[in-house]
């Protein structure tokens, strides 16, 4: 099982052909994902190192079969591609581009919920569910199967959270980086509802961050959930996060600090560490003991 | 990027929303000159990114030019919550009938756009909002399908705007949703958006935030308003080396990769007993040069006494940070201790290639925890 | 049960002030139907014979509860008021108005599909549940509360072929118009396969028309249905309808005849009626031989 | 409504797309003035709203003045598959290096709009579609996404053009896109969409349908191309009266209400072994004048020898449309056997009202087939 991506994920790479499509998708190939086709329109014919690219995700869905797209093309082409691979219909698109303007964000969402298609980012690391399949950035050395469930906005704090229950020797079921845009596909709710009916999955951690109210959306949930959750919140000592005026207020009905959230966590019944640290020893003590 | 109310009403009269006409001015001297020009009373008002100048003084009345003068005196200068009052802003003094409340937002919860509208408009909306939300309506706008006829009647009748103001509120409202499309604006927000006492209605503040991911679609726009903010020199040297660099109170400096584990870092910064004298981001795929640079902006504030480096590499390679370090001990003076912990992607090459460069300023860490602890008493 | 329609149904009804709007929906609260709430903007807090107006679709269902929305506002503005109930959260629109655009048509359709709300319409006759619930200007009185299905593009025809069923002793569960426009919210497919699933209904009649390829598709439904289906094709003789140009013919891949139509649903499996008192004599034949 | 090519045309160079520049003439000496103001050689083709002009001969190639007024004297006056060519348009003729097709419709199974691209243009596309459909590229769009880059790339890669024709054809094909959208068309076509000798793309020929429930979007063009069309007379009075009338072979005249039951009704006719002379819906909501008019219309048809009135009331009222028949009997001069059906809503009240008023055209039936066959042999 695991979360959106397994071992029956096949992957068509926008923008294999550019420098850092090309490094990741390869790096996700050795890793065992079925990178079945790339995409970039005038190449159609060419390959990259064995895999075909073609002109269009139409074209590579219906040539291979493939059923996720990764993106990695630059921002003023990244909502195209995504909405391009809804449209071919795939069942997941996981984006990876840095800096879409929220209004393509906020277009390519409503047109996937239209088609029915899953979002993962943009602005995020990927997916990995390990030993399975490994989608977008993340350095999978650092993975270990198992049994954990992990959510972040973030990337690189993903990894260090994802070493220490490594180095305690907690699994991963499947890491998921949701990105930290404006509009992205997938919220921590939208992830905690999935391991929670995932049966691979026995314990979740959830990091969060400052701004927005989607921690406390997600603590909401965290309440009816039945597996055990270890949170983080990154942010007490951030820089105020950048002002959306007065509406911004009134729309999330939250403060947005990371203690509000932090607070907000443990009134749910999560236990909620200090730093990366403590959330591999929670977890620790949450499985083992 | 949060734009001056001038700037503002600039853009929001390009596409038609009518705003008054008036001159922005930086001495005493030309706010007089322009209220001679836009004609007495005028309103004298200061341009800073925030709200509350009214309450602050930042505000004021005049009726002849030489009490324009005066009062741009008085503002020019002035500190309001932090923000330094660069210019005013001279335009007509309005002649209220009555005053309403209109923005578009994007709400990240709901993925749309969000139109507010309330007839209770010049006061502050976050008390209406607390004191009496039935007063606000609040509609939501599906992207795709765009502000249709229905939303703008929610929005009139929903925020009790009267039956005879309808048709030119309308107006209003459909040309202020599309400046939010059309500009990429993360908020469009006028209030008071006002009925003068001859029946027209005017934009009199506004305050429009523009997406900046969207700059490459308005560069133009972006490049005439960016000019005007005076920043602090070390944010501006990092904007231009790509550096994501805010400047802090305390005395440890701080460069990690990936903006959660930066905070993070603060945040172990901060259990460990010191205080983060900088955020500073390297990104996704830092490189060697990239490095260098960031160690040079920080160990450049004189308030820094030590330095964190916290890298875990994915994207980013952990033998080109390491380089990065050497290359900036080597061509740069850096008098302040470092602490380095890289782990994650050629962590290990990385961290011989320290070894290989031993410095007596350069210390590593192999964890996160240990690293922030050690640069803190370093740093004390 | 029944289908669209039955007791539970609270109708909305966008431009109750109007003739029609007014003279219909009082005909179809005499019929028993919960007429709750009408919408016309500017005139809320009026009443129509003690039908609560409101200003807007929302305040309408927020106060009154009304699950559905019957549209007899003029062209220009049907679409903006079927927006408007599908935003507002009914669960279906019925829009009688005939004579909007095409281009309206088409978004109201994507608009409605994203919100997972159903439409039946534009330019329809509505639909009765007889005994239940009638919505729209169906002439109530011809119709008797039974168990046959009966789906229909077209007003008048589908009256005369109820009358003729009626006359037989053949009660009818629902009889669904679905309209003739471009683009109409449920086709003849959609309405056989809830009628398939519908447990009070025992058998179907639909009833087609000349032009595009609706016929055929519910023909290759037909085929998988276990209830018997009485079919009747109206058009031999009519005048070539109006030409769609070339790509028309591409798209439909159908003559768009009433012979192949007729023809299609017999290869189906359907009793097909040479005219409106043969359908009724066939669904007799099925029904009590 | 179907435009003619040169309307077409005229539409799409408003939104930017290239069309030939050229002259409409509906004589042979316009159409030589033309060819020497266009300058020959000119192409001189019919304006008919039908496709297969060119195997019909009504289009030709003139290199002098004189040979375009010979062509347009060949021309004009012409039957091409039933329609009379009451004009010409002559444009400069083309240097054709390649041809390609393009449209955009609305898919009426999919409810979205369709492009079309192929690079076999100036060929019957329904022949590449039985023959060679993988030339074709098909790409539904949805009506709120709109036309995407995606979308286009699709178009070109997939309709097989050049790569060096994919940047000029794309800004093409937006432009039709965006013409199909404005104008509510339900066709845009452009067959040949042409590269000339030099280079440049040029939309040779164009079908356009309107969308008739659309005209109140778009009165001016509606009014500008309504008038060139010549229709049956007939006709023309059912338009202005708001009779839904179309003439047809036979002599049984029907009158019914909703185009579903008037095409049965149609049928019904000629299984009872008669033919009918016209299609006319009287719509919803008939009331006595219009019943008076529409008897007065088919009656005024020379061809027709019986009337079969067939209503089925249901916003209908049965009483006034008795009462029409009855006030049409006395007013106008009907020669022909009235055979009534009534039914529905008030349907005895109506029934009683003709009985009233006994007259001996007027009979009336109970059912349908009945009334059929009783119309077909009194017209026999």
């Amino acid at each position: 099982m695991a979360i959106y991506v397994n071992q029956e994920t096949k992957v068509v790479v926008s923008g294999l052909t550019g420098r850092e499509g090309r490094f990741h998708a390869l790096r996700n190939r050795a890793y065992g994902t079925q990178v079945v086709a790339g995409v970039t329109p005038g190449k159609g014919g060419q390959d990259v190192e064995g895999i075909p690219v073609f002109n269009s995700v139409r074209e590579a869905v219906d040539e291979t079969g493939a059923n996720t797209s990764l993106v990695f093309v630059p921002p003023p082409f990244a909502a195209d591609a995504c909405l391009e691979a809804a449209d071919a219909g795939v069942d997941l698109v996981v984006c990876i581009t840095e800096g879409i303007p929220a209004r393509d964000e906020a277009e390519v969402y409503a047109y996937l919920q239209q088609t029915g298609v899953e979002m993962i980012g943009p602005n995020c690391p990927g997916v990995i569910s390990p030993g399975k399949c490994n989608i977008g950035i993340m350095p999978a050395e650092i993975c270990k199967e198992g049994s954990i469930g992990l959510v972040s906005r973030s990337g690189t704090l993903t990894y260090q959270v994802v070493h220490e229950l490594t180095q305690h020797g907690l699994g991963q079921s499947t890491c998921v980086g949701i990105g930290g845009d404006p509009v992205i596909g997938q919220y921590h709710i939208d992830v905690l509802r999935k391991f929670e009916d995932d049966p691979e999955t026995t314990a979740v951690v959830m990091i969060g961050e400052i701004g927005g109210d989607e921690e406390e959306r997600a603590a909401e949930f965290i309440k009816t959930m039945t597996k055990p959750v270890v949170g983080y919140v990154a942010g007490f000592e951030a820089p105020a996060g950048k002002k959306m005026g007065h509406a911004g207020a009134i729309i999330s009905g939250s403060k947005g600090t990371a203690a509000a959230k932090a607070e907000a966590l443990e009134a749910a019944g999560a236990k909620v560490g200090r730093n990366p640290t403590e959330v591999g020893q929670l977890m620790a003590n949450l499985v083992q003991g | 990027m949060d734009l001056l109310e001038y700037q503002g009403k600039q853009l929001l009269g390009s596409v038609g929303v009518p705003t008054p006409a008036g001159e922005a001015a930086e001495t005493s001297d030309e706010a007089e000159a322009a209220a001679t020009r836009i004609g007495c009373p005028v309103a004298v008002k200061a341009q800073v990114q925030v709200g509350g100048r009214g309450k602050a003084g930042g505000i004021k009345v005049a009726q002849t030019p030489a009490q324009a003068r005066a009062a741009a005196e008085a503002i020019i200068g002035m500190d309001i919550k932090g923000h330094h009052v660069h210019r005013v802003w001279l335009e007509p003094a309005a002649d209220i009938a009555s005053e309403y409340y209109a923005s578009f937002t994007l709400d990240r919860s709901a993925k749309k756009y969000l139109g507010m509208v309330s007839a209770e408009g010049g006061v502050e909306i976050e008390t209406v909002a607390a004191e009496s939300p039935e007063k606000i309506a609040l509609v939501h706008i599906d992207p795709l399908l765009g502000l249709r006829n229905f939303h703008v009647r929610r929005l009139l009748f929903g925020g009790g705007i009267p039956k005879e103001q309808h048709k030119p509120m309308a107006n209003v409202l459909t040309k202020l949703y599309q400046a939010f499309v059309e500009l990429d604006a993360e908020l469009v927000e006028v209030n008071p958006l006002v009925v003068t006492a001859s029946g027209e209605i005017v934009a009199l503040d506004a305050k429009v935030s523009l997406d900046d991911n969207a700059e490459y679609r308005h560069k133009e726009t972006f490049t005439a308003f960016h000019e005007i903010f005076a920043t602090d020199p070390q944010e501006k040297i990092a904007k231009e080396k790509g550096l994501n660099y805010v400047k802090l109170q305390g005395n440890v400096g701080i460069i990690g990769n990936g903006a959660g584990l930066v905070m993070s870092t603060l945040d172990v910064v901060a259990q460990a007993g010191g205080k983060a004298a900088n955020f500073l981001d390297v990104g996704g795929g830092a490189n060697a040069e990239l490095m260098a640079n960031a160690l040079e902006l920080v160990s450049g504030d004189p308030q820094v006494k030590s330095i964190f480096v916290n890298i875990f590499g994915g994207i980013t390679r952990g033998e080109l940070v390491a380089q990065g370090i050497v290359d900036a001990l080597k061509s740069v003076d850096i008098r302040q201790p470092i602490v380095v912990r890289l782990d994650g992607t050629n962590a290990e090459e990385g961290r011989r290639i320290l070894a290989d460069n031993p410095n007596e300023n350069l210390h590593s860490s192999p964890t996160m925890l240990d690293a922030a602890n050690m640069a803190v008493q370093l740093g004390a």
